[in-house]
């Protein structure tokens, strides 16, 4: 069945990036998927979004999501700014960078919020703040449409070595300790 | 549906309407100005891409615009004195 | 809110755009009695998103390639109404003005319009997303000059356009740099005051085509100036000046900031190093 | 046709050629023999522009020369900008119209398709240029001979475009454009389109109105829209968001689509003023009653099917004048009764195996009533000559040909 | 719709869907997912160009900032040209060209309309120039997102013009844009079009041809026909009088208009080769038969229509693959039944009242017999989203249209 | 009837055309292995009317403005097919390239194509009809500059394109004159064996647009080097050198040859004297 | 009508054909070489724009092809021993 | 009615003023008058052609005139190089400017053949062997189509003072000289 993603980050964060190795993850899986950017033209800090779409057959449909089943917000100021969760499904799950708890953060949805704290694993593991990658661990272990495996496959194929190893080591630490 | 009315050629007539755009929500870097130290010299207000910053002139004192400053850190780095302190962004 | 400015905050360039700070250094140099005739790029994308806009001064832009045949129809209907004394300058980007608008600037030198041109020179095609420009310099690496495995970025030397408007004659030609603001406002002033067609190019580092973290902006401006990578000088009347005597720091102190060098070796820094010492020496041969 | 001296019919045509004659010994008076250049270029001078932008090219460069001559001795006073290359000429005549002045420029061919992208920036910008056009073939192979290509090419962007017959049309209708573009329902560009050599080199009789009563039609131009000022800062030319930009192109479109009605305003308001017209404004009849078989052309080529129409009993023209916007409605209305129309057009809508007029006229006539046999020729390219034998030929031709057949007039 | 599991209707669906399954499997073990941009760009080292030309301009960006770095890293050898403008970059296409070359390039928007006069002289001097264009709204006012108006705006230049649905569809065409281009029958420039981010900046499963398997459907470039060689002098690009100007207009022509078959076959070569195909390479029909009411469209909205298809029992897709040349055979012979068609385009024809499909798309149904209904509808201008509802919404309102109406998807 | 020549009679320019002979005199110096990138233009129009051509080298003509960007894909063809000793030449009249043409050449410069430009300077826009270029000298009369009440001829000195190419720092650049075939003809034969982009212009009157009868050509060229209003000259690598000192005979002997300075009074040539010196000193100020 | 097929794009093959186009017939004075004097230098062949001397080898003298020249007068003009004379043409 | 005339010469010696001037003269006599070039590209030397069409109402053709009621040769070179006659009503009149007579004149027609030298005069009078205009001369008395004081109107309005004044005694004197 069909599965629309939405990503908010911010220009220069990686949003697309989270996107498109989604994308490649679910294809990995066996699923067919399409990934594309907000066709914008903000510049580097300014409020982003990526979509990833997920399903059984080829993907036609080339409008932009509205009706996102699953959100990730890689920069929890941006909940402030924007409604991050518009139009979410209220089956859906929003995903959430940020030390604070779910009830901290001033989302008005249905749907479930889930908050780990990334930009802390990926200092620590990559050494800078980069979160794009890390996030699709928690994505695997709580919304499970794409395999951690096939992510991790992902990364390897996208990615320079080194830079792989690192972003692999944060998308699993952050599976562990991402919970509903 | 109803096609709002837009002057011939998209002349825009409200000049220097950007001010609308609150650019400071882009900030991930907050920059403080230490008014103990500042001498208000204005390098960082001539520095600054984005008109954010005002020196007080009874006071002599920079002043950031926290509603259009992207945190770009550019006045802190010019500051001769460098009272400009780069905080991270809180919300 | 700062109300002077003739450029509203608010706009979208990013965070630390050199191209957004050498705009408002401007245009505290002109004033208010101004027609700007903008190509399109980053500037003119990031000011105007309709219905709102950050200019306080008349401006327009037309297409990426025209800005200067633009302002010299908008001279002469100036003119023809009068208003002689209202200045007109003709405003973009290295790509708009010295590549594909170069045909259009040097129509407007030839015919003389009483016009000023000015280039910001962020060194690469940024709106579209950091492609080659004649005035990228030599080795950058860009989306279309990558460091690859047969090749090591751009080719060629930056192109000269301050060779180009002096061979045009023009009274008045100009380098400038953000991180020279009195100079730079000096320029625009004085060429403003001289009838006729002149021409300054504004250095303006882009953190983000560069590939520098946004606070250093000023900074590699001025290593740009202080390297000789960039030099401070105009020539009025064929007459050259060097306008500020650079420190002679090393280049690589310049391109070590910048990861759009960073593929080129120890060895090609030195080679680097040769050549901008002799290009400068060439052009300022004694003869200033 | 009757030649009894005392059919009534006859009579009645005598007295109208009497009456013709008179008239014409009047408006002759007042007429004089010009390049059709000349005449172009003598037009320009009686809507005084502000500003006129040129670059040459054959065989427009007539005209601009006459200009530049006008203006060395003083005759007009405008500043005049010789460019450097076609895109910058509409493009100086879009700084200078936006900076509120009447502009003016002319081009052809090669010079137009170099100027293909400013002329949808200067539509989209709703400034009121008017530029002739003289219509001359597209390279390649090079060739500097008259058909209308170049023009029919740019029927996408926005420009308003009247075809003229005759170099007098062409005085009128350069005048007749600027009130139409400058008004402030329309703010649109015009082309007014002339074939190359056929009217630009011709010497023909031509009425040049009187200066006083053209300023009276065409006062001085003082824009009431807003245009580049420091007095009254505005920002010109933004990004536009999908929302907005859809919005504005539906209204430029309104606005092309419904010049129509300013164009016959105008056109009506100077055959007062002026004496003369050109059938509604839109299109121009000739001998269209009762016609089974009605020949649409454009430009001089319709002189020579007058030519054929008056030898042919059979035979009709409906010149179409204004072909951007393009009269729909009128077309419906001038050939209800026509069994067959015949297009003529000196142009090749290249992929779709006729001329560009061919599937607009075609498409006219989709939900009308009653099939008429519409056929499609393409003749008179790069200054192949289409002689009044031709046109005759053609009609005759025209009785084997099947609905839809197209077919080039080769020689 | 039947919904017992006996039927038999039902039964040889399911059989269906096994097998397309299973085919979709061994497919899908090809494929990768890549952006439509690299597909674009891996399509062009597998044509093997020797010369490659560009100048940057948004949503084309990535396809030749890709193909600079194929070079860099030696994946493709050929030379590159980064020019100073559109105008030199289908120059310099032209110079390699008929100097002997593969040569390729790709632009958008402005970049088209900048090279306008190129066009011309490159499909007159028949040049098998290949050129990725991806379709992006006009200025003014500037605005980079998709629609079609550039390219139907350059329908007259003489380039053969294919449009594609999906990433896939633009791997395949530019691999056959060269074997249709090159033959010696044909010699004509091709655009490959695709909707700007739509396709160009969407990641979406791609399978790209083996390398072997290209080559032997588009061997190594051989041109057999003249080109620029100091051992064979020769002359390009003469000055022509009016007589052979228009043979030459006509030889043109006609390549243009039997380009058709040369785009069948080579479709169908394509197809037998790699297993993937387009309708007949021409017109694609999705669920046409029996349909009352049928929508034309172009490019990447006919998979939202798809969709809309899909959803609603009484419509069908006819998707325009080529729309230079026109296929009005293949339309007439696809909506022989169809009592409604719908023409869903990105475009405006400004002054006609309706985008440039309309008008063609009438004509091409003027002499058949029995009356449809033809509705135009402009929709998606600038980046104005079309959805699937919007599709669905259409075909509803289409039902209380009357013939010809012509409306605005406005949002 | 000549075997020998490149460029075959039965062309239909003008009798006595100056481009004309520059023509046969650059394909003297070329050979065979070439390739000719024209530009619309007389020696374009009147050479090749189909189905006939005076060339005997591969010549491509395309348009008015693109004979240099026409020229940069040739090259880059010809190298990709291996063929690197054939030599590629731009070639067309002051207004093709050095006006409408100028961006296309900026950008060949600038890439450092392997392509020799060949400017044949006839001062005016000959095939249309004498309409005033870039190249025009100051005051000369052409249509779009008439001499009427108001004007004196075209108001802009005549563009310096040598100066351009050079600010392009191109390795090779040289003026000629048709007067001197000599030193034409060496000055192609050493551009061609430089590699990377040159520039030659050469002087060649026109008896129809400077209005003077057709046996004066070679005349009029050579009073044109020697009253100093055109140098013979070359500068390689930024070097400058004169190849042919002028005799310094008068401008007035010049003038008065051609119809198109006739409006010009005594005290007018005076001064154009004075200009015509003062440039001479300050192009060879010592620094050849 | 028939159309003529001409090569796709307009080719001209027939290298140096405008030899079909005796421009010899545009001539109003006639050039006429005074042999006696003529030194064979070949300062005319030079600057004929029309390329209609050839200077015979042996008999070191040039010859005027009549078929193309256009009658200019150049080659009077240029030749250092003033040897060709200007004739009216006449045919 | 139409009268069509057709006027050879070369580039460079105004074939097309004498047409235009005839034009100009006809619309002085009270017709309606065009007069058009042929559209070539020749360059100066090369044979050109011009034409005058007059008649009692407006002309509407614009096609070239190929069935000439008159002819006028300029340069009695061109006779050997193009067929001058080409076209010509039985009835025409070919008038040539040449020291010849018509006899010695090599051209196949039924029309008259009428010839005066023009160019003797025009040196005589204007001091150069300007023919164009006294060769309008010769079309008034031998066609009359024209009279010569329109001619001279014309004439006196189409040229500076000085010029004109020689130009209208060289008419004049031809006008005198030719006979049928
Ligand atoms: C004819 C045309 N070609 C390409 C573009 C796309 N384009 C828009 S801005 C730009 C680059 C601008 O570069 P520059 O002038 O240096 O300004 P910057 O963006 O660097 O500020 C390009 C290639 C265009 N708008 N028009
Ligand atoms: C885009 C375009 N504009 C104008 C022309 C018309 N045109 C053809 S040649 C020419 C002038 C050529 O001048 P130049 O290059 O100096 O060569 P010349 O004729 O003097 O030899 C012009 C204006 C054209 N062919 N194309
Ligand atoms: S630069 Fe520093 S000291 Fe100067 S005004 Fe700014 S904050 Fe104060
Ligand atoms: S951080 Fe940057 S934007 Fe903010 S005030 Fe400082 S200089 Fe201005
Ligand atoms: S890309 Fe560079 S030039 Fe453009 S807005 Fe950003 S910082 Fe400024
Ligand atoms: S006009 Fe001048 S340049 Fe042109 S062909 Fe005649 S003489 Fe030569
Ligand atoms: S220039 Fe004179 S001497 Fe020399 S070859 Fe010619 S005719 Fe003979
Ligand atoms: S007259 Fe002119 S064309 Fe004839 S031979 Fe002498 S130089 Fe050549
Ligand atoms: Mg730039
Ligand atoms: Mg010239």
């Amino acid at each position: 069945m069909l599965k629309q993603i939405r990503v908010h980050g911010r220009g220069g964060q990686g949003a697309v990036t989270s996107c498109e190795l989604l994308a490649i993850a679910a294809f990995k899986d066996g699923k067919y998927s399409q990934s594309f950017p907000f066709f914008g033209v903000a510049r580097r800090g300014a409020p982003v979004m990526a979509f990833t779409r997920i399903d059984d057959k080829f993907i036609r449909l080339r409008e932009q999501v509205t009706k996102p089943d699953y959100v990730m917000v890689l920069d929890p100021t941006l909940i402030d700014v924007i409604d991050v969760h518009e139009g979410i499904t209220d089956t859906g799950i929003i995903i959430v960078n940020t030390s604070k708890s779910p009830s901290e953060l001033n989302i008005k949805t249905k749907a479930k919020v889930v908050t780990v704290d990334i930009t802390k694993i990926s200092l620590e593991i990559i050494g800078a703040p980069f979160v794009n990658t890390p996030m699709l661990g928690a994505f695997a272990k709580v919304i499970g449409e794409v395999s951690l495996k096939s992510i991790i496959l992902a990364i390897e194929e996208k990615m320079p070595e080194k830079i792989a190893k690192k972003n692999i080591d944060a998308v699993k630490k952050v599976f562990e300790v991402t919970k509903l | 549906m109803t096609i709002e009315k837009h002057s011939p050629g998209g002349i825009i007539k409200d000049v220097g309407s950007t001010t609308s755009n609150k650019t400071g929500s882009w900030r991930t870097f907050r920059p403080v100005v230490d008014t103990d130290k500042c001498t208000g010299c204005g390098t960082c207000e001539r520095f600054c891409p984005d008109g954010s910053i005002v020196i007080d002139k009874k006071k002599r004192k920079a002043e950031v615009d926290y509603d259009y400053c992207k945190g770009c850190m550019i006045c802190a780095e010019v500051c001769p004195v460098k009272c400009i302190k780069k905080e991270i962004e809180q919300k | 809110m700062k109300k002077d400015d003739l450029i509203a905050p608010g706009h979208r360039t990013c965070a630390g755009c050199g191209p957004a700070i050498a705009t408002r250094m401007m245009l505290r140099a002109t004033g208010k009695n101004v027609v700007l005739c903008h190509a399109t790029g980053c500037m003119e994308v990031t000011t105007t998103q309709y219905p709102t806009t950050a200019w306080k001064v008349p401006w327009i832009h037309v297409l990426f390639e025209n800005a200067n045949s633009v302002a010299s129809g908008v001279r002469e209907a100036l003119d023809a109404q009068g208003k002689e004394d209202v200045h007109v300058i003709a405003f973009g980007g290295d790509g708009g003005m010295a590549d594909i608008g170069l045909r259009a600037m040097s129509g407007l030198f030839e015919r003389g319009h009483n016009i000023l041109v000015v280039i910001y020179d962020n060194e690469a095609y940024m709106n579209t997303g950091i492609q080659r420009s004649g005035s990228t310099p030599w080795q950058a690496a860009t989306t279309t000059t990558p460091a690859g495995k047969v090749s090591k970025g751009k080719e060629q030397w930056k192109k000269d356009m301050i060779a180009i408007a002096v061979a045009h004659h023009v009274p008045y030609a100009a380098t400038a740099s953000i991180a020279f603001p009195f100079d730079l406002e000096k320029k625009i002033k004085k060429a403003l005051s001289i009838k006729g067609p002149k021409f300054i190019q504004i250095h303006t580092p882009c953190p983000v085509g560069w590939y520098y973290s946004s606070e250093k902006t000023v900074e590699v401006a001025k290593l740009a100036v202080d390297s000789k990578m960039w030099a401070l000088y105009e020539v009025e009347n064929g007459v050259k000046k060097l306008t500020y005597k650079p420190k002679e720091t090393p280049v690589a102190d310049y391109m070590k900031l910048q990861k759009r060098f960073r593929h080129l070796s120890e060895e090609d820094i030195k080679e680097y190093q040769k050549r901008v010492d002799e290009n400068f020496d060439k052009m300022f041969d004694g003869r200033q | 046709m009757c030649r009894s001296m005392s059919c009534k019919m006859h009579k009645k045509r005598n007295r109208t050629k009497i009456i013709l004659k008179i008239r014409d010994k009047m408006v002759k008076k007042n007429m004089q023999i010009l390049e059709g250049s000349r005449a172009a270029a003598e037009a320009v001078v009686l809507c005084k522009p502000a500003l006129t932008v040129a670059y040459p090219i054959t065989p427009q460069t007539h005209i601009v020369e006459d200009i530049a001559k006008f203006i060395a001795d003083g005759k007009l006073t405008a500043k005049h900008i010789e460019v450097e290359s076609e895109f910058s000429a509409m493009s100086a005549a879009v700084g200078g119209s936006a900076a509120g002045s009447r502009v003016f420029t002319a081009t052809s061919s090669q010079g137009l398709a170099l100027m293909n992208e400013v002329l949808f920036a200067a539509s989209g910008m709703r400034l009121p240029i008017v530029m002739q056009v003289v219509n001359r073939a597209l390279s390649a192979p090079i060739n500097i001979w008259n058909d209308w290509q170049d023009s029919i090419s740019a029927r996408d962007s926005g420009w308003l475009q009247l075809y003229c017959e005759t170099a007098q049309e062409v005085v009128d209708t350069t005048i007749q454009a600027y009130k139409i573009a400058e008004d402030n329902n329309i703010l649109l560009p015009i082309m007014v389109c002339m074939d190359g050599f056929f009217i630009t080199h011709t010497l023909e009789p031509v009425e040049l109105p009187e200066q006083k009563n053209v300023d009276k039609f065409l006062p001085k131009y003082k824009p009431t829209h807003v245009f580049l000022d420091p007095e009254k800062p505005m920002t010109q030319g933004p990004f536009a968001f999908p929302k907005p930009y859809m919005e504005m192109r539906k209204q430029l479109s309104d606005a092309v689509d419904n010049s129509d009605k300013m164009i016959k305003k105008v056109h009506d308001e100077y055959a007062k003023t002026f004496g003369r017209k050109y059938g509604n404004g839109l299109i121009d009849e000739y001998k269209n009653k009762d016609k089974k078989t009605a020949i649409i052309t454009m430009g001089s080529l319709a002189g020579t099917v007058r030519e054929a129409v008056d030898a042919k009993d059979d035979i009709s023209l409906v010149r179409i004048r204004s072909y951007r916007p393009f009269p729909k409605k009128e077309l419906r209305k001038a050939l209800k009764n026509a069994d067959t129309v015949i297009i003529l057009e000196k142009n090749i809508a290249l992929g779709t195996g006729a001329g560009a007029l061919y599937d607009e006229v075609r498409s006219t006539f989709y939900d009308e009533d009653g099939k008429k046999k519409i056929l499609g020729v393409v003749c008179g390219i790069g200054g192949s000559e289409v002689t009044v034998e031709d046109v005759k030929d053609i009609a005759e031709i025209s009785k084997k040909k099947k609905n839809g057949d197209i077919w080039w007039l080769m020689k």
